[in-house]
C-alpha cells in the first residue's frame, strides 16, 4: 500500500524538525501508546493500544528515524504486531520551507500481513490520508505547547538495556494522527478498515 | 428382464444422507468432548527469514496440550514434504517442510502447530506465539519471476523450476514459409478450486492394535497412507486412511501430504488422544493451493483459409512457492491447447517459475482452461484477420471422424502419446451452432445495435483427456445375505459414485440396484488406488468395477451349474435369482450361492439353511479345490493403454452495458461429448457445476495478490463466488456420444469438461459485443471501463 | 484463569437442551459439537456461505454469526428437524433428490432451512422468486441450476400434499 | 476463526445495559449481529465484554405517523423491509432496504445497528443523512438526539460516545409531492456497492447520497442542475476512491451513470410518473 501527501504547518521547519525528533512528542501523539522505549538513537520499542470505535488491538511494534538530513529529510521505518496481524512501514519525510510554514511531505510504502492484509486493505488509503490531515493539526498542537502532557523520562527494568522509557499522558482517546496514519497506525487503521469492510458486507 | 441401468437417470442413493443432515464429513468425525483440536501458526509474510520462534507463553494456558515448531521435529518429519510427481525437466523442484525451518515462502506457510482442548483455546494459544521475522522483498507475479532482480529460492537461478519444450517439427520455419502470419500475447490470473469444505483431518492411534487411524478430506486416501506412513515410520499395514464424505475438491484435495495430514496423525500419537484440524475458511485462502497463473505468447502461420500451417507456443507458468504436483499442470496446457485441431507443426516451450506466492497444484480444467484460452482466441484472430466466419475457420482445423485414433505426435501428462481415441467435432459444431442459433446471431446483433444494445458471441472448443492411468481396481463381494458390496480405492466428492457404480455392478451381476452398496476412499477395504482427479473415476473405477462384478458373476454360474446341475451358460441371473432359462422353477438366489461358496457351512441363517438341500463340490477334490477361494467375491483391475479423450464446445451471448460496462449472459450452450453416458443426470449436473465454475473463473474470481505478496481478497466477502445470480438461468445442453474403444463401457471422463473453455468463450463475446481485443482474463467491469478508455480514439 | 461459563438453554428441532458454554461459543459450534447435530455445516464463519444456515423461531439465520448464549430461549430447527414425523424426507428434500439438486452435499442444509422458510412464506413462487429465494446460499457443485429446479418442484409437491412447514 | 474470550452481559432491562456499558470503556454492544461477530471470530475485534440487548424489551418497536418512520434498536431489517407502512410513508427506506446484504442476513440485522456502525458502504447510514433523520441514544447520564449530519465522524467511527447505546432511529416522512429512487451497482447480488445512490427530489430542491464513495455517507446537493450535468456535477463534490473491485476511474463513471438514472427517477416519481 502506497500514500503519498502533504501538509502546511505555520512553524518554521526548524521547530518541526525537532518536533518529530522528540520522544516525547512522539509518545504524546501516537494514539493509544502506552509505552515508548529508546533502543538507540532514533530507534524506539513501542507499545500500542488503538483501533476505530470499540475495535481495539494492542501492537509491539518499533519506530526508527533514519536518513537524517537535518531539515530537510528522513526516512521513519515502522513495524507493528499483533493479534489483528502485522505491519511493515516505510516513511519518506521531507521538509521544506514555504510561505506560511514548513511544508511536509510524505511517501509511505506500507506491507500489511495477517488476517488484516486478507480482509482490509480496501479503505486503508483514504482512512490514512484523513489521518494525516489532522496529524498535522496536532503536530502544530504539539509546538504552539510543547508536549506538556507527556511524562519525564523514567528507566525502567522492563526496557531493553538502559533504555529510556516514556509514558504517554494518561487521556481520552484522541483524534487520529500521522504516526497512526502511516505507522504502527496502518495497522491500527485496519482494525477500523477491516471492520469497514466486513461490516460493510454484513450489516 | 430387468432393463439396463447403464444410461437412466437413477436418482441418488447417497442424497437419502445427505438431505437428513446424515451426512458425515470429516469435522463430523469424532465429535466428542475427548478429541483435542488444532489449530496452525502462518506465516503474515510472503518471504521472510525466521530469526526466532518464542512459545514459552502458550505452555502455561490451560487446556492447551502441545506446541510443535520444526525444532520439535524428528527423522522424516523434519525433512521437506515429498515432491509426489518428479519429471526429468523439473531441473529445481522445491517443496515446503511440514513446519517452515529457516525461512518461510508464501504468507500462509505453516509455522507452528498448537493441540488444545478446543479450537477456541487453540487459537488463543497462536496469539501468545511470538516470531521474529528477518523480512525478504518478495517475488510476486511472473514478471517478477521473469525478470529474476530476487530470487524466490537463493539455490534457484532465474527463479526457474523447469523449461520444458516439445513439437513436431521446426514451427518458426513452418510461420515463416506462411501466407499469413499472426502473433498473440494473451494472459490468465491465479483462482482457486474453494470447495465449501476446507481441509481437514482427524487421527487416532490405537495403542491395543497399534495402528493409526487418520480420517481425512482428501482425492487420495492411498497417497495420505503411504506417506503418513513413511513420515512416522509406521509399516503401511498399521495406518489406514478412512475418507468420509468429502464437501467437494476441485483439485486442491489432490494434493498430498498437507502439513496438517501428517502433524495431526503425529500429535495424536504423540498425545495418545484422538487429535482433529479443520481449516477454516481464511486458511483454505492463504494456505492450500490455486492454479491458472499464466503469461503466453504464441506465434501462428496460417494459409487463406484459416488452416494452420505453423504454430509455435511458447508460456510462463507460475506454480507459487513449491511444487509438490511436479509439471502436470503447464504439461497438460502445453499438450491439451491443441484441442481437436491439426496443426502442420507445432512447438512448445514453457518455464514454471517461483514465486512468493500459495504453491499451484491442479484446479478442474487443470491448465486446459489456459491452452483453450490461447487455441480459441488465435482461431478468432485469424477469423478476424481474414474476415471469415469463426466457426468456419475451426471446422477447417479439425481433425476429421475418419482421421481417428489420431496421434498428435506429443508426450501427455501421464507420459504416453498425446493419441485421441475417438471424436466427432464436425457433428458437436454442428449442434452448437444449432443450440446458440450462431447463424441467426448477426441480425440479432443488428436489432440491439439500433437501440443502443452491445450484444456479443462467443464459441470456444476443447478436446479433454480423462480416464488417465495408471490403475484403479475394485472388489465386489456377495453377501449370504444376497446383498453385494463393493468397494473401490478412489475417493468421492460430490459425483455420485455411489450411484453410478451401483448402476454398473446391477447391470452386470443382474442384482437389484437397492442391494448393491458401494464404499469409496477407504484403504481398509481396497488398498491399492490412485485417486480422483483428472475426469478419471468413471472411466477407471467404473471400469474395474464392471470387471470386478464379472469375475464374481462368473463364480455364481459355476457354483450354480453345479448346484441346479445345469450349464452355466443355461442360467440367468435376474433381480439377484439364478435361475434357468425356460424353467424359473428351477433357482437358488445369490445368497445362496454366497453360502455354497463356503465350504465352512453353519447354518447361521435362512440362507444357510436354504442351502443345505443343495450340494457342490466334487467329492474327489479338496474341499477348496486348487486355483478357487472359499467365498463368493470377484476383485479385478482395470489399466489402460493411455488416456481417454473428450471433447465438446461451449457457446455464449453476452451483452454489456454501455454505461456501466456491467456483463450479462443472455444465453449458455453446451454440446458435450463424454463418450457413453453412465447416468445422464450426474453427467449434466458435472456440466452445470463447471460452467459455473467456468462463469466464476472468467468474469468474478481472482486471487488478488498486492505488490508484498498479501492475498488481499482471503474472504468469500471479496473473492467473489458467484451465488445463483451470477450464474446463467438456464444452460442448454445437448450430447454427442461417440464411445471409446479403451474401456470395456465405451465411456469417457466428463468432470471437468465445464469449466475448460470458459475463459475463451467470454473472451470472444466480449470482443464480439465491444470490438476491442480481450487478451486478459478474468476481466471484470472496471477493467472492461479502462479497455474501453483506452480503444476510444 | 479459566473462562466462565454461561448456562443456556437451547431448544432445538422441539427438543430442549442445557449447555454450560463460554460466552464465545458460536451457536454452529455448538450444535455441531456440543450437541452433536452436524448436519449444520460451517464453510465461512463470516455470514457469506450459508452453509450454516438454521431456523430461529422460523427465519432462515447465520448459525456462525450468532452466539449460542444468544439464542437463549429461542426455537433453532436444522436440517436434522427438516425431514416428516415418520422419516419421509418433506416436499423441500424430497425435491431436491428428485431434481439433483446436490452433489457434495455440503451446503445443501443450509438451502434446505432457508427454502423450507421460503416455501413456507410463498408456497407458489414464480421461477425468479425460486431463484430469490436462494440467492444468499453458495453452492460450489451444481451451478445452482438444479437446486432452482428443485425449489419448482417442492412447491409443486407442496400444493399436492402440504406441510405444516416445520 | 475463533473469538477471543469476552465477558457476557444478557441484561433484561435498558437501565441495567446502560451500567453494564457505562461500567466497561472497552464493552461493545450486541444486537444483530451481524457485523460484529464475524469481526469476533476473525479476532479483529476484541472487546473486553459485550452486552447483549436482544432480550431487552419494547426495543423492538416500528412506529410509523405521517412525520415519518421510528425504528426500534431491535428491529431487524426484515421486519422494516416489510412493513407496508414504512414503504408509504417513507418509500426510500424500503428501496434501499431491499439491497441490504441478503434475506437471511436481513432477518437477524438491525437498522439501527447498520446506522451507529457509521459505515460508508452502507445504505441506510446514507439514507438516514439524505432524509436527514437522527439516532436517538441513551446512556446512564440520560438520553439526547443525534442528527444525521453529526452521526457519523469518519470511518466507522459514530459519535456516540462508549457508553451510549442507540436505542431507535427516526427517518422522517417523504413529503407531499416529493419523490425518491435509489440503485446500485454491486460485483454481486447482495454484495457492498461498488456504487449506490439515493435521490430525493422535493418542489426546486434535489439532492443525492451516495454510498462506497468517499469515507463518510455523504449527500451532495443538485438543485437547480439540469439532467446530463448532474454526474458532473456530483463528482465535483466527491472523491471516489480505488479498490481490489474498482478503479477511482471506474467508481467515478459509476457516480455519473447512477446519478443521471436515480435523481431523474426521484425527479419524475415526485412529478407523479411512474
Amino acid at each position: 500500500m502506497k500514500i503519498q501527501g502533504s501538509n502546511v504547518i505555520a512553524a518554521p521547519v526548524g521547530e518541526v524538525w525537532t518536533a518529530l525528533l522528540d520522544p516525547q512528542v512522539l509518545v504524546a501523539t501516537i494514539p493509544g501508546c502506552e509505552r515508548l522505549a529508546a533502543t538507540g538513537e532514533h530507534a524506539y520499542d513501542m507499545t500500542v493500544t488503538a483501533g476505530v470505535a470499540a475495535i481495539k488491538g494492542t501492537y509491539a511494534g518499533t519506530c526508527a528515524l533514519a536518513d537524517l538530513v537535518e531539515r530537510e529529510s528522513l526516512t521513519m521505518r515502522l513495524s507493528g504486531a499483533g493479534a489483528p496481524g502485522t505491519v511493515e512501514a516505510s516513511v519518506a519525510v521531507t521538509f521544506a520551507e514555504v510561505d506560511g510554514g514548513t511544508e511536509v511531505s510524505y511517501d509511505a510504502d506500507a506491507t500489511v500481513g495477517g488476517m488484516v492484509g486478507g480482509v482490509g486493505q480496501r479503505m486503508l488509503t483514504s482512512v490514512s490520508k484523513r489521518m494525516a490531515g489532522e496529524f498535522f493539526a496536532n503536530v502544530a498542537a504539539a509546538i504552539a505547547a510543547p508536549a506538556p502532557a507527556a511524562s519525564a523520562p523514567v528507566p525502567t527494568p522492563s526496557a531493553p538495556g538502559a533504555a529510556q522509557v516514556f509514558g504517554a499522558p494518561v487521556r481520552a482517546s484522541s483524534p487520529d494522527d500521522f504516526l497512526r496514519g502511516i505507522a504502527v497506525g496502518a495497522g491500527l487503521v485496519l482494525l477500523g478498515v477491516v471492520a469497514g469492510s466486513l461490516v460493510g458486507r454484513r450489516r | 428382464m430387468t432393463t439396463k441401468l447403464m444410461g437412466q437417470g437413477v436418482q441418488r442413493v447417497e442424497d437419502q444422507r445427505f438431505l437428513r443432515g446424515q451426512g458425515r464429513y470429516v469435522d463430523d468425525v469424532a465429535v466428542d468432548p475427548a478429541t483435542l483440536h488444532a489449530a496452525v501458526l502462518r506465516s503474515p509474510h510472503a518471504h521472510a527469514r525466521i530469526v526466532d520462534i518464542d512459545v514459552d507463553a502458550v505452555l502455561d494456558l490451560e487446556g492447551v496440550h502441545a506446541v510443535w515448531t520444526h525444532e520439535d521435529l524428528t527423522g522424516p518429519m523434519a525433512e521437506p514434504l515429498p515432491l509426489l510427481i518428479p519429471h526429468p525437466a523439473l531441473t529445481h523442484g522445491r517443496t515446503q517442510y511440514a513446519l517452515a525451518r529457516d525461512e518461510v515462502n508464501y504468507a500462509g506457510e505453516a509455522v507452528a502447530f498448537v493441540v488444545a482442548d478446543d479450537r477456541y483455546l487453540a487459537e488463543d494459544a497462536l496469539d501468545r506465539i511470538r516470531v521474529t521475522y528477518d523480512v525478504l522483498a518478495p517475488v510476486v507475479g511472473i514478471d517478477a519471476a521473469r525478470a529474476a532482480d530476487r530470487l524466490v529460492h537463493d539455490d534457484v537461478p532465474g527463479n526457474v523450476g523447469a523449461r520444458m519444450e516439445q513439437g513436431t517439427g521446426d514451427a518458426q520455419a513452418a510461420i515463416a514459409k506462411a501466407p499469413h502470419r499472426l502473433e498473440l500475447d494473451l494472459t490468465v490470473e491465479r483462482s482457486a478450486c474453494t470447495p465449501l469444505e476446507g481441509r481437514g483431518t482427524v487421527a487416532r492411534w490405537d495403542p491395543d492394535s497399534n495402528r493409526m487411524q487418520v480420517w481425512t478430506s482428501t482425492q487420495s486416501s492411498t497417497g495420505v497412507r503411504a506417506v503418513v506412513a513413511v513420515k512416522l515410520g509406521l509399516d503401511l499395514g498399521q495406518v489406514d486412511v478412512i475418507t468420509p464424505d468429502v464437501g467437494g475438491g476441485f483439485g486442491v484435495k489432490i494434493n498430498h501430504p498437507w502439513p496438517e495430514e501428517l502433524l495431526v496423525p503425529l500429535a495424536a500419537r504423540t498425545l495418545g488422544r484422538t487429535v482433529k484440524f479443520t481449516e477454516d475458511r481464511r486458511e483454505h485462502f492463504v494456505s492450500s493451493a490455486h492454479e491458472r497463473g499464466q503469461v503466453q505468447h504464441i506465434e501462428v502461420g496460417f494459409d487463406d483459409d484459416g488452416r494452420l500451417l505453423g504454430l509455435d507456443v511458447e508460456f510462463w507458468h507460475d506454480h507459487g512457492a513449491y511444487t509438490p504436483y511436479g509439471l502436470i499442470v503447464p504439461i497438460i496446457t502445453s499438450t491439451q491447447l491443441l484441442g481437436p485441431y491439426k496443426p502442420e507443426v507445432y512447438r512448445v516451450v514453457f518455464e514454471s517459475l517461483y514465486t512468493n506466492t500459495v504453491m499451484v497444484t491442479p484446479y478442474r480444467g487443470a491448465g486446459r482452461p489456459q491452452g483453450c484460452f490461447a487455441m480459441e482466441r488465435t482461431m478468432d484472430a485469424i477469423a478476424a484477420y481474414l474476415g471469415k466466419d469463426r466457426a468456419e475457420v475451426r471446422a477447417t482445423n479439425f481433425i476429421q471422424p475418419d482421421e481417428f485414433p489420431y496421434d498428435q505426435g506429443l508426450i501427455f501428462q501421464d507420459g504416453r502419446e498425446l493419441e485421441y481415441d475417438s471424436g466427432d467435432y464436425p457433428a458437436s459444431l454442428e449442434k452448437i451452432k444449432a443450440l446458440v442459433g450462431w447463424d441467426d446471431f448477426p441480425a440479432f446483433q443488428k436489432e440491439m445495435a439500433a437501440v443502443g444494445r452491445k450484444v456479443g458471441i462467443g464459441l470456444a472448443c476443447y478436446v479433454e483427456g480423462t480416464g488417465v492411468g495408471p490403475y484403479e481396481g475394485a472388489h465386489v463381494h456377495i453377501e449370504t445375505t444376497g446383498k453385494v458390496k463393493v468397494a473401490t480405492g478412489l475417493t468421492t466428492q460430490g459425483q455420485g459414485h455411489a450411484t453410478v457404480f451401483a448402476q454398473l455392478v446391477a447391470d452386470e451381476l443382474g442384482v437389484r440396484f437397492e442391494d448393491v452398496e458401494v464404499v469409496t476412499g477407504d484403504t481398509r477395504r481396497m488398498p491399492y488406488a490412485v485417486g480422483t482427479f483428472a475426469s478419471r473415476a468413471a472411466v477407471m473405477s467404473g471400469s474395474a468395477i464392471h470387471l470386478a462384478a464379472r469375475r464374481a458373476k462368473e463364480k455364481v454360474l459355476k457354483i450354480a451349474a453345479d448346484a441346479l446341475e445345469a450349464a452355466e451358460e443355461d442360467l440367468q441371473i435376474v433381480d439377484g435369482v439364478v435361475s434357468v432359462k425356460g424353467s424359473p422353477g428351477t433357482a437358488l438366489d445369490l445368497g445362496t450361492v454366497s453360502v455354497l461358496s463356503n465350504p465352512l457351512r453353519y447354518a447361521f441363517d435362512e440362507a444357510s439353511k436354504a442351502a443345505t438341500q443343495f450340494s457342490v463340490g466334487d467329492p474327489g477334490k479338496p474341499p477348496v479345490p486348487e486355483d478357487e477361494e472359499p467365498g463368493l467375491e470377484g476383485r479385478d483391475f482395470y489399466s489402460p493403454e493411455r488416456a481417454t479423450f473428450a471433447s465438446g464446445m461451449h457457446a455464449v451471448i453476452v451483452e454489456t452495458d454501455p454505461d456501466t460496462a456491467e456483463i450479462t449472459i443472455l444465453k449458455y450452450a453446451v454440446v458435450h461429448d463424454c463418450g457413453r453416458l453412465i447416468n445422464p443426470m450426474i453427467v449434466e449436473g458435472q456440466i452445470h457445476g463447471g460452467v459455473a465454475q467456468g462463469v466464476a473463473g472468467a468474469l468474478y474470481e481472482r486471487m488478488a495478490y498486492d505488490e508484498n505478496g498479501q492475498l488481499q481478497n482471503a474472504s468469500f466477502m471479496d473473492f467473489l463466488m458467484p451465488y445463483v445470480t451470477e450464474v446463467p438461468d438456464g444452460i442448454d445442453i445437448d450430447h454427442l456420444e461417440t464411445p471409446s474403444p479403451l474401456n470395456p463401457l465405451g465411456i469417457k471422463g466428463a468432470g471437468e469438461a465445464g469449466v475448460i473453455p470458459s475463459a475463451a468463450v467470454f473472451a470472444a463475446a466480449i470482443e464480439d459485443a465491444e470490438r476491442i481485443p480481450i487478451t486478459a482474463m478474468p476481466i471484470s467491469p472496471s477493467e472492461l471501463f479502462h479497455l474501453r478508455q483506452e480503444h476510444t480514439p | 484463569m479459566s473462562e466462565e461459563l454461561h448456562d443456556v438453554r437451547l431448544r432445538v428441532n422441539g427438543a430442549s437442551y442445557d449447555l454450560r458454554v463460554p460466552a464465545r461459543r458460536l451457536l454452529s459450534d455448538a450444535l455441531r459439537h456440543d450437541l452433536g447435530l452436524t448436519g449444520t455445516h460451517v464453510g465461512c464463519e463470516h455470514g457469506v456461505c450459508g452453509a450454516c444456515t438454521v431456523l430461529l423461531d422460523g427465519a432462515p439465520v447465520r448459525a456462525c454469526l450468532m452466539l449460542a448464549v444468544s439464542a437463549q430461549d429461542q426455537e433453532v430447527t436444522t436440517v436434522e428437524g427438516l425431514g416428516n414425523a415418520d422419516g419421509s424426507l418433506s416436499n423441500v428434500q424430497q425435491g431436491f433428490a428428485e431434481c439433483h439438486g446436490l452433489q457434495c452435499g455440503f451446503c445443501t442444509p443450509g438451502f434446505l432451512t432457508t427454502i423450507t422458510a421460503g416455501l413456507r412464506d410463498n408456497p407458489t413462487p414464480t421461477h425468479e422468486e425460486c431463484r430469490d429465494m436462494i440467492a444468499g446460499n453458495l453452492c460450489r457443485c451444481t451451478g445452482y441450476q438444479n437446486i432452482v429446479k428443485a425449489v419448482e418442484r417442492a412447491a409443486e409437491l407442496g400444493l399436492e400434499t402440504p406441510e405444516d412447514g416445520s | 476463526m475463533k473469538p477471543a474470550p469476552f465477558a457476557y452481559h444478557r441484561p433484561e432491562t435498558l437501565e441495567a445495559a446502560l451500567a453494564a456499558l457505562a461500567a466497561d470503556p472497552h464493552a461493545k454492544v450486541l444486537a444483530g449481529g451481524q457485523s460484529l461477530v464475524p469481526l469476533l471470530s476473525m479476532r479483529l475485534a476484541q472487546p473486553s465484554a459485550l452486552v447483549d440487548i436482544n432480550a431487552l424489551p419494547g426495543l423492538d418497536g416500528i412506529e410509523v405517523d405521517e412525520t415519518g418512520v421510528r425504528i426500534g434498536a431491535l428491529a431487524r431489517h426484515a421486519a422494516v423491509l416489510a412493513s407496508p407502512e414504512v414503504r408509504r410513508v417513507q418509500p426510500l427506506v424500503s428501496l434501499a432496504l431491499g439491497h441490504v446484504a441478503h434475506a437471511t442476513i436481513r432477518n437477524r440485522g438491525t437498522t439501527v445497528g447498520s446506522l451507529v456502525h457509521a459505515d460508508a458502504a452502507a445504505e441506510m447510514p446514507v439514507v438516514l443523512s439524505l432524509l436527514g433523520g437522527s439516532v436517538r441514544v441513551a446512556s446512564v447520564r440520560g438520553q439526547r438526539d443525534i442528527a444525521a449530519a453529526e452521526l457519523v465522524l469518519g470511518p466507522l467511527e459514530s459519535s456516540l460516545a462508549p457508553d451510549e447505546i442507540a436505542v431507535s432511529a427516526f427517518f422522517p416522512a417523504l413529503p407531499a409531492g416529493a419523490g425518491v429512487a435509489f440503485e446500485e451497482v454491486a460485483r454481486r447480488h447482495g454484495d457492498y456497492a461498488l456504487c449506490g445512490v439515493a435521490a430525493l427530489a422535493h418542489g426546486a430542491r434535489v439532492a443525492a447520497g451516495y454510498v462506497s464513495v468517499g469515507d463518510v455517507p455523504t449527500v451532495v446537493d443538485l438543485s437547480g442542475v439540469p439532467a446530463g450535468e448532474r454526474g458532473a456535477a456530483a463528482l465535483a463534490q466527491l472523491d471516489p476512491q480505488a479498490d481490489i473491485h474498482a478503479t477511482a476511474a471506474y467508481r467515478a463513471q459509476l457516480v455519473r451513470v447512477l446519478t443521471e438514472r436515480v435523481v431523474e427517477s426521484a425527479v419524475s416519481s415526485a412529478r407523479g410518473e411512474s
